[in-house]
């Protein structure tokens, strides 16, 4: 057991501290905090009982098949009786003290609020994240998809909402999990305390593509996030070379449209990731495939390949009009 | 049928109706003046639909025969009004919208017809069936517009046609379905399609070119609406500068409805012309958080210019389909001892309004049907207030939506007889349900967003003919029918009004009280506009259209499955045994005294 | 009319004469299909058990090679999403609940004293309905209509929008299958040891198994209609249209949740309360001296039965619950750690005050204690709300919950078959073998599941098929991989022990580890009648009481003969007769299942089955009409 | 050998009411099916939570007629099934014979007067969840009135033609257990899908 | 021997159709549009001698594809039209009656060529697999499949029974 605890050890030290255990905001540092808590006593109780177990069962003593005797010694069952009683005092107590820390960290959590936040609306659907930064002028609402920005040391409130099944909002450093519901609203706030790139994925299984369903939560300084948020409220930009002007009508008048928004063009169809800024992101496929041309090729020809089962079919597109409508998207910063 | 009110409320009620009338004496100057033609399908440009022929009286209505019919050979929803000129009868049917000129002297006999062939696509696109509303006269021409977003001139005489416009795409899911109006030099006609996305124009073509004159956009920016600085919306909630993009997701005015598929009327005194716009799209009101300017709005615009002089959004950020292009009835009214020049429009969220028609004030908004989706409109912001728990939600059905998406009301247009005061508006008593589902913007198809299923209303008739005292703001007598009435009334002169049902019967009632005196028995369901005219021999005739179809009679037109709640946008549901009631049909049918 | 205490003359080789003729097992088809004795019907409930674990266990390592390295293309998403929900299903509902009933149906009867269950007949039935569900999920497994949606089936998920084909209501009708055998298997637990204890077995004498086994009927009996309810809902929803779990028609997914864990979690302990009772008896006979604390730990057990249905919620914290409910549940659910504790301190106390001999059963529960422990741990870790929204559905779930079933309840197991095998066989299996068993499976066990806590925590959800380079969770993956093979190798020596045992293991005795229960009074493997007499109970221990016990005398030993004792103190009641072998609970089963099956498909197929079970449950319940005459009683 | 013995010769072969272990079997089976109404009736209540009113708009709350007459005639019901269960245990084959035919009309009736309850539920099980909910509610509580009018005829059918035995006396006895069963859940039900709607 | 056999058959049997049913083909390779072979909109063709039209769809047994066909014919807005088989501006489609014909080579047609009054033609938007999910599920809507393989009601407004438990009239409007 304890060489069990050391590789333990040996793995926290040698892989880094998990991501939910290297909390980047306050809540996912309380949990971590409650964590440590709960992993201590759990260590000293399994190493407690184990010892003891293993003390009661090898002691040097030469066992014999004979009848057992039923009369014990009143004063031995007695004192037996003693020691069980009193572990059971001290699991309730120990029990209690837990159930109180995780009490106040319930609280804790629920504590983060802010007024005037900044209200990110994210709806889970099979296998990707459609977000819409809330505002109280219409036209300036931005839709993207797996991919938040959000600026460092501001509560943030989000709003999930599911469009097919449940999905689950998972980032672990920066919160728990909380559950995307048809017919439920839910809501988490959360906030990060450093700037960078957090990983987060659905962990409610949600079909074929549940492992691939990833996003990416960027927290940057305000600054940057105005300037990126104003970047979105810019329509997509009008192609400027014959390449990308040719790659717009492949996506126009191909399959594209009828499943895909670029704000700027007549495509506004809302099956798939809203593609007006897709260039300005990370990654593609929900976080699956880094964002370059190469990759994206290869996601256009053949994303069943790559995501077997997910609702983009396979696009037979010509090399010149791939070429085209690659250079297109990459031209949608 | 309702029960015969007591004598002395109709004694009051007529007391009451000769007052407004002698008010309205301008009205009743034009109504005396009547040449017997019928030239617009509203009659006149205030669009009341007041015929002063006064042959075919309460007392003789009963003996009023059939003097001759027409079959029209396109059996879908005949909502046109037939236009009388002269002695000439014309008469558009709907797609693929064949203009007839029937000799009035020599009757039953074509003079002239022509077929502008429509694209056929264009019915693809067309959402409640493949309608028109009619034509207009002016000056030797018949304008009228065809499926495919084309509006023709058409010489009235040879019937060879002038000049025809292509104004709307079909493949964006443009049609047109209005009668245009035609004011001075201008003809005025607006799109339909805002269940496809499209955006909604009026547009003012010149009579005798067919050129452009100008575009107003219902969405988008200021100058796109022809907003200047000469406007001055009443409400706070319509002004601003840009609303038609700000109160939009971004770019989402651009296939955001408001289209302008319904009646128009002119006052040439203030010379504003008066129209609604149509729903926002998609219904699916989560797709689309702002008032969205400036859908479901009343415009009053110069028609020289285009120029928007007052808005007022009926319905702010439309939850139901409450497409506000009704007619507004312009009229001079006394209220709270005031004379005042008014606009009164029985609209769609099931509101009387009453408006002042220089300014846009709403002095009055009384609803005439059942209204579960609305408190009221609050009458210093001018805004409708709506009841949260019928809200749509995405995903999630609402149920006892009242009124449903056709509204209390749909574009049947009212009548009014400067006789009795009173305002005759054929609509409907139904509720629906309705559950907000994503809707993918696909050019060409439908942009809806939302499930719904019909069903009759509190009484379980699904129709009713209201005369409606806008004064007082009541009801002086109610007809109750089994299927909405979608047709348009006519109030005569003889105190007969004139209305049609989509169980084939064409009947007559008694202007006061409400009174059946008359009913023919036609081929089809009628949703068309009744109208009376002089004809050459001096008589006084009424004719309609019969012929089943529109949104509501769809599912006999189209022949829909109603095993389906959901066929027609949820229209079918509400009239699945109009199938037993009424064959297709499509026929001309005119009436006159023995 | 009672009972009377006398000294006779007991004549054993005449009542043993008549005894093996009455209760002689059938021949031929009959015996095959017929037979109605317990330990026949529990032996093959068992070793179907088994076979469905080591079905579900190659669907383990199919998974674990998957996920040996990121991005692998061993399976893809449909056949993992099959093969996670199947093994997941199989585990839960047809091995692990049905292999402790087993257990329970082949030692209470022997525990208690008697000749057999109280319901014979149902009781063959119950395993004909469990045998046919478990060939429908794995034959609909085989046929590529494998449930996909994993074994909780969360709608909208296995609704009838999202999951089309007929693969849930495969999931669905299993469900039914197992439910109903489950429930039938309670009933007659409860029923035997409420009602057909031998004399003098006063409830505070029944032996802690027992009490085990009937905490745990008791938990089915209210459990399991929340699944049966919860997917007659699903059934009907995918069938005939209805709107439980259609949220746009007032229907709710958080209904589904409620339902399934206020069974789902029960379950839990359904697995684990029979598993504490094997390690009870296997401490006591080991350390030598009875179990300390023995109320303590019938209090306990009963606690534990309660509690176990309170803490369902603590598996949808992260739905979004009012806070002031997620605190009750997280209390509940930590609650629960304390009657645990109890047991865990009183085996501790008993071997430490005991005559330790150590022998591969007792192995089996060191290793059960070390592993469970950690497991109960974790469960107060994922008990605890805000914890759990870390830890929710990831490997650390998985990591959590494989310590507490496998470790909870198959390490037992397999401790208990390696100590009853004596009694069930007739011969001893080999101790080296068991003991070289237990450290494989540990280590193997450890290797396989200890890194998951960690890929819990670096973020890796569960159920997914693969994952990527980056992710950074690849090593501690393969780990885990290899683990899980040396699992696998535990689990064959563990089948070679029991084959060597079966073909040459030595000849056990009565009583080869000088246990104290009333099963090692008898022969190696039991008679079918169990006992030649009936014994009289005089202690908790009547193995370790002497002198040798009171018998009963004077039932008959024509007829099928069972001696009915009051509930509480276990005083002779009435004889009762049991109802012999017959073909007609398999007929009713084979009817049954066909109706069921065809209700994949169509709603008629309820009636189909209605109808089709009609004529073999009257023959089954019809008196045949011989069994009155005749009144041979053991002699005095 | 002569040893300790208890002799249990004299104990009766026949017992009647929680002596036996049938009379345990079948309190098992209410236990069970108790459960599953209760729970089914706890989802009842949960679902009407997602709705504004209870029957939603549009739905008729059902009608009461019929439904009370089968309170009416099951309560009654539970006469001639007494009566039978008092004669089982004095072991009398006639009057058994003839409550239990009583007993079998009224089960009868009781179906006959479900297929109107159904009726007059106003709606049908695919039309909302509300629908779904008082269909399945009223036809788990149906399916124990056609078991169990199964298992009267084939117990008056054994009773009047079979090879008799005296534990038949005793399946007529809690068989009578089980009808009582029936007939006490159907309150609890009875108020759920036909009061609760005209409540709220 | 012989019981051995049927059973054997009856296995291969269930294996048939139900892998057929359970099948889920994600990695269809088809082309962007363009036409099977041996596809034609009429059923006759100049000469002597008819060639048959034998083109079949290839989802026919399979459930996956026609509750795929069921999402895509939300997705394209195909209800806007058709409402949920009832039609609108478009004919209705779960009735026996069928404008340009009903078998699915004709579905087919209509979907990727469009017709001329009205339907648009999807060919070059969807690809050829989705355009045979689709036909797949316009089949289900009439009945013209194999119940096992239509599909369940949706997680939407009740408006009709599901296309697997029939197209009976049974409805009544509420009041």
């Amino acid at each position: 057991m304890s060489a069990m605890l050391l590789s333990l050890v040996l793995l926290l030290a040698g892989c880094g501290a998990p991501a939910a255990l290297s909390p980047a905001g306050p809540q996912a540092g309380q949990i971590a905090g409650l964590w440590a808590v709960f992993f201590w006593v759990s260590v000293v109780v399994e190493v407690a009982v184990v010892a003891f177990l293993l003390y009661a069962v090898l002691r040097a003593r030469r066992p014999v098949l004979t009848l057992p005797a039923l009369a014990a010694e009143p004063l031995a069952e007695r004192r037996l009786t003693r020691g069980v009683s009193a572990a059971t005092a001290l699991t309730a107590i120990v029990v209690v003290a837990l159930l109180a820390a995780s009490i106040l960290v319930t609280r804790a959590l629920g504590a983060l609020h802010a007024p005037q936040a900044l209200t990110v609306e994210i709806a889970g659907h099979q296998w990707w994240w459609e977000v819409e930064y809330w505002d109280p002028v219409p036209s300036q609402r931005v839709r993207t998809a797996n991919e938040i920005h959000v600026p460092v040391g501001e509560a943030v409130l989000v709003k999930l909402r599911a469009s097919d099944v449940i999905h689950s909002l998972w980032v672990p450093p920066l919160h728990g999990k909380k559950d995307l519901i048809p017919g439920h609203a839910t809501s988490l706030w959360i906030k990060a305390d450093r700037p960078g790139a957090f990983g987060g994925q659905c962990a409610e299984f949600c079909g074929y593509q549940h492992a691939h369903m990833r996003l990416l939560v960027i927290a940057e300084s305000r600054g940057a996030f105005d300037a990126w948020l104003a970047r979105q409220r810019r329509p997509a930009p009008e192609p400027t070379d014959a390449q990308a002007r040719r790659g717009r009508d492949v996506f126009l008048t191909g399959p594209c449209a009828i499943c895909h928004t670029i704000v700027g063009t007549p495509a506004a169809a809302r099956l798939g990731p809203d593609l007006t800024h897709l260039a300005g992101r990370t990654t593609l496929a929900a976080g699956t495939l880094p964002n370059t041309p190469g990759h994206l090729a290869g996601w256009i020809i053949d994303p069943q390949r790559i995501k077997p089962g997910v609702h983009m079919p396979s696009i037979g597109l010509d090399g010149a009009d791939l070429q085209a409508l690659l250079a297109y998207l990459g031209s949608l910063k | 049928m309702t029960a015969p009110r007591p004598a002395t409320l109709a004694v009051l009620g007529s007391l009451l109706a000769l007052l407004a009338a002698a008010a309205s004496r301008r009205t009743l100057d034009a109504a005396l003046a009547d040449d017997g033609q019928w030239v617009r399908p509203a009659k006149d440009l205030a669009a009341t639909r007041y015929s002063s022929l006064d042959q075919v009286t309460a007392a003789n209505v009963k003996t009023l025969r059939l003097a001759w019919s027409f079959d029209l050979g396109v059996e879908r929803g005949e909502e046109a009004a037939p236009l009388v000129v002269g002695d000439t009868m014309y008469v558009v049917t709907p797609f693929p919208n064949v203009l007839y000129a029937f000799d009035l002297t020599r009757p039953g006999t074509v003079r002239w017809k022509y077929e502008p062939t429509p694209a056929t696509e264009a019915q693809g696109v067309a959402c409640c069936d493949v309608v028109t509303r009619g034509a207009a006269y002016a000056d030797g021409l018949v304008v009228f517009n065809t499926l495919d977003a084309h509006t023709v001139a058409v010489d009235a005489r040879s019937g060879r046609e002038q000049w025809k416009t292509r104004l709307g795409e079909i493949a964006r899911g443009e049609t047109m379905t209005m009668a245009p109006l035609i004011v001075g030099d201008k003809v005025l006609v607006g799109n339909s399609g805002g269940e496809m996305g499209v955006r909604g124009w009026l547009t003012a073509l010149d009579l005798h070119s067919g050129r452009l004159a100008w575009r107003a956009y219902s969405t988008g920016p200021d100058r796109d609406v022809l907003i200047g600085p000469g406007f001055k919306p009443f409400y706070t909630f319509d002004q601003g500068r840009d609303l038609g993009v700000t109160s939009w997701p971004p770019e989402a005015w651009k296939i955001g409805g408001g289209t302008v598929w319904g009646w128009l009327s002119y006052d040439p005194e203030l010379d504003l012309v008066y129209y609604g716009t149509a729903n926002p799209g998609p219904w699916n009101a989560e797709q689309r958080p702002g008032d969205n300017k400036w859908t479901a709005t009343i415009f009053a615009r110069r028609p020289a210019t285009g120029e928007a002089v007052w808005a007022y959004q009926v319905s702010p950020h439309d939850l139901y389909d409450y497409d506000g292009v009704n007619e507004l009835v312009l009229l001079d009214l006394d209220l709270a001892g005031r004379r005042r020049k008014v606009a009164v429009r029985p609209d769609r969220n099931g509101y009387v309004y009453v408006l002042d028609r220089a300014t846009g004030e709403v002095l009055s908004a009384t609803p005439f049907g059942h209204v579960t989706t609305t408190k009221g409109v609050d009458l210093t912001s001018g805004r409708l207030t709506y009841v949260d728990a019928k809200k749509p939600e995405l995903g999630k059905v609402v149920r006892g939506v009242c009124p449903a998406a056709p509204g209390a009301k749909d574009w049947q247009p009212s009548s009014w007889s400067p006789r009795t005061g009173l305002l005759y508006i054929p609509h409907q008593n139904l509720c629906m349900d309705v559950e907000g589902v994503e809707a993918s913007y696909i050019a060409g198809t439908p942009y809806v967003g939302s499930a719904t299923r019909m069903y009759a209303g509190p009484g379980g008739h699904r129709g009713l003919l209201t005369a409606w005292d806008p004064v007082n703001a009541r009801a002086a007598w109610r007809i109750t029918e089994r299927f909405p009435v979608w047709s348009g009334t006519l109030a005569t002169g003889g105190d007969v009004v004139f209305y049609g049902t989509m169980d084939r019967a064409f009947k007559a009632v008694h202007a006061r009280t409400g009174e059946p005196l008359w009913r023919f028995e036609t081929v089809s369901g009628i949703i068309g506009q009744p109208i009376t005219y002089r004809g050459p021999d001096g008589r006084q005739y009424v004719a309609v259209l019969s012929g089943v179809g529109g949104w509501a009679g769809a599912i006999v037109s189209a022949g829909l499955d109603a095993r389906d709640a959901s066929a027609a946008l949820g229209f079918a549901h509400a009239m699945r045994d109009l199938p037993g009631a009424t064959p297709k049909g499509g026929r001309l049918y005119v009436f006159a005294l023995p | 009319m009672s009972a009377e205490l006398a000294v006779r003359d007991v004549d054993d080789a005449a009542t043993r004469a008549a005894l093996e003729v009455t209760w002689a097992p059938p021949r031929g088809v009959l015996g095959l299909l017929g037979t109605v004795n317990h330990k026949v019907v529990a032996i093959r409930y068992i070793v179907s058990a088994f076979v469905f674990f080591a079905l579900a266990g190659v669907l383990a390592l199919v998974m674990r090679a998957q996920l040996a390295y990121p991005e692998a293309r061993l399976v893809g998403p449909d056949l993992y999403n099959q093969i996670f929900t199947v093994h997941g299903s199989t585990m839960m509902f047809l091995f692990a609940v049905p292999v402790m009933e087993a257990m329970g149906l082949y030692l209470v009867p022997l525990m208690v004293g008697t000749r057999n269950v109280a319901f014979p007949r149902l009781n063959a039935f119950g395993f004909w309905i469990y045998l046919i569900g478990g060939a429908l999920l794995w034959g609909a497994f085989l046929l590529n209509a494998g449930p996909d949606a994993g074994w909780f089936a969360y709608v909208p998920l296995a609704g009838p929008d999202q999951a089309p084909g007929k693969r849930i209501d495969v999931w669905a009708q299993m469900i039914t299958f197992t439910e109903l055998a489950a429930l039938v298997g309670a009933v007659e637990l409860v029923v035997t040891t409420l009602k057909l204890r031998a004399p003098g077995m006063s409830l505070n004498r029944v032996p802690l198994f027992v009490w085990a086994m009937l905490v745990t009927a008791f938990m089915v009996i209210f459990a399991m209609p929340a699944i049966m309810v919860a997917s007659t809902m699903l059934a009907m929803d995918r069938l005939v249209d209805t709107h439980f779990f259609n949220v746009a028609e007032g229907g709710d997914a958080l209904l589904w949740q409620h339902l399934f864990w206020f069974f789902g979690h029960p379950e839990v302990y359904i697995i684990f309360i029979p598993a504490t009772g094997f390690v009870s008896t296997i401490v006591q006979t080991f350390a030598r001296r009875p179990i300390v604390g023995y109320p303590a730990m019938v209090l306990s057990l009963i606690a534990t039965g309660f509690l176990g249905f309170g803490l369902w919620v603590h598996h949808m914290f992260a739905t979004g619950l009012p806070k002031l409910g997620e605190s009750f549940f997280t209390a509940a659910s930590m609650l629960i750690a304390i009657p645990t504790g109890v047991q865990i301190f009183c085996w501790l106390a008993t071997l430490r005050s005991g005559r330790v001999l150590v022998r591969a059963p007792l192995l089996y529960v060191l290793a059960f204690v070390a592993t469970f422990v950690l497991g109960g741990l974790s469960g107060v870790m994922v008990a605890s709300a805000p914890l759990d929204l870390q830890l929710h559905d990831t490997f650390f779930v998985v990591a959590h919950l494989h310590y507490v079933l496998i470790g909870g309840s198959v390490f037992p197991l397999l401790g208990a078959l390696h100590y009853w095998l004596p009694k069930m066989s007739g011969r001893m299996p080999s101790e080296g073998l068991g003991r070289l068993t237990v450290a494989i499976l540990f280590v193997g066990f450890q290797l396989t599941f200890f890194p998951m806590h960690q890929l819990g925590l670096a973020g890796m959800p569960r159920r997914v098929y693969t994952y990527l380079p980056e992710t950074g969770w690849g090593p501690l993956n393969a780990l885990s991989s290899v683990g899980a093979a040396l699992l696998g190798v535990a689990v064959l020596l563990f089948v070679a022990n029991v084959a060597w045992t079966l073909r040459r293991g030595a000849r056990a005795e009565d009583d080869p580890w000088g246990a104290d229960t009333l099963e090692w009074s008898t022969t190696s493997p039991p008679p079918a009648y169990n006992f030649v007499h009936i014994p009289v109970v005089e202690s908790r221990h009547p193995l370790w009481t002497h002198p040798s016990p009171r018998v009963v005398t004077g039932l008959r030993i024509d007829v099928r003969e069972v001696l009915v004792t009051d509930a509480i103190d276990a005083v002779p009641d009435h004889r009762h007769m049991l109802d012999g072998p017959t073909l007609y609970p398999f007929l009713t089963a084979m009817a049954a299942g066909i109706g069921i099956i065809t209700a994949i498909f169509t709603p008629w197929g309820i009636t189909v089955g209605v109808v089709l079970t009609l004529p073999p449950l009257i023959g089954w319940f019809w008196p045949a009409g011989e069994a009155i005459a005749g009144t041979t009683r053991e002699k005095a | 050998m002569r040893r300790p013995v208890l002799d249990v010769s004299a104990l009766p072969p026949i017992a009647y009411g929680s002596r036996t272990t049938i009379w345990w079997g079948v309190l098992g089976l209410i236990a069970i099916e108790g459960a599953a109404l209760a729970l089914t009736a706890v989802a009842a209540l949960y679902l009407r939570q997602n709705f504004m009113t209870w029957p939603p708009y549009g739905t008729p709350p059902p009608g009461l007629a019929a439904a009370t007459a089968n309170v009416v005639l099951l309560a009654l019901s539970v006469w001639p099934m007494y009566v039978a269960d008092r004669a089982a245990q004095r072991e009398r084959r006639l009057p058994v014979i003839i409550a239990l035919g009583i007993a079998c009309v009224f089960n009868v009736a009781t179906l006959a007067l479900r297929g109107f309850e159904f009726a007059a539920l106003n709606c049908w099980w695919d039309d909302h969840a509300y629908g779904s909910a008082v269909w399945l509610l009223l036809g788990m509580h149906a399916a124990h009135l056609v078991a169990s009018a199964i298992e009267n005829v084939l117990l008056l059918a054994l009773v009047v033609k079979g090879p008799l035995e005296r534990k038949h006396f005793v399946d007529v006895h809690v068989n009578a257990l089980y009808w009582y069963f029936i007939v006490a859940v159907w309150v609890p039900v009875y108020v759920l899908v036909f009061l609760a709607p005209r409540w709220s | 021997m012989r019981a051995a056999a049927v059973l054997g058959l009856l296995g291969a049997l269930l294996v048939l159709t139900g892998c057929q049913r359970e099948q889920r083909r994600f990695s269809e390779v088809a082309p962007a549009s363009g036409r099977p072979d041996r596809l034609r909109a009429s059923g006759f063709n100049p000469g002597d001698r008819q060639a048959p039209a034998e083109f079949r769809n290839p989802y026919e047994r399979n459930a996956w594809a026609a509750a795929e066909g069921k999402r895509l014919y939300a997705a394209f807005n195909c209800i806007g039209c058709h409402a949920n088989g009832g039609g609108g501006i478009g004919p209705p489609l779960m009735d026996p009656a069928w404008i340009y014909g009903g078998e699915p080579v004709e579905i087919y047609a209509s979907i990727v060529e469009g017709r001329p009054n009205g339907m648009p033609a999807f060919g070059g938007r969807i690809t050829d697999s989705q355009a045979w999910q689709l036909v797949t599920y316009v089949q289900s809507m009439s009945g013209l499949l194999r119940k096992d393989v239509r599909p369940s009601r949706s997680d939407h407004m009740s408006v009709r029974p599901s296309e697997q438990s029939g197209t009976s009239e049974r409805r009544k409007p509420p009041q």
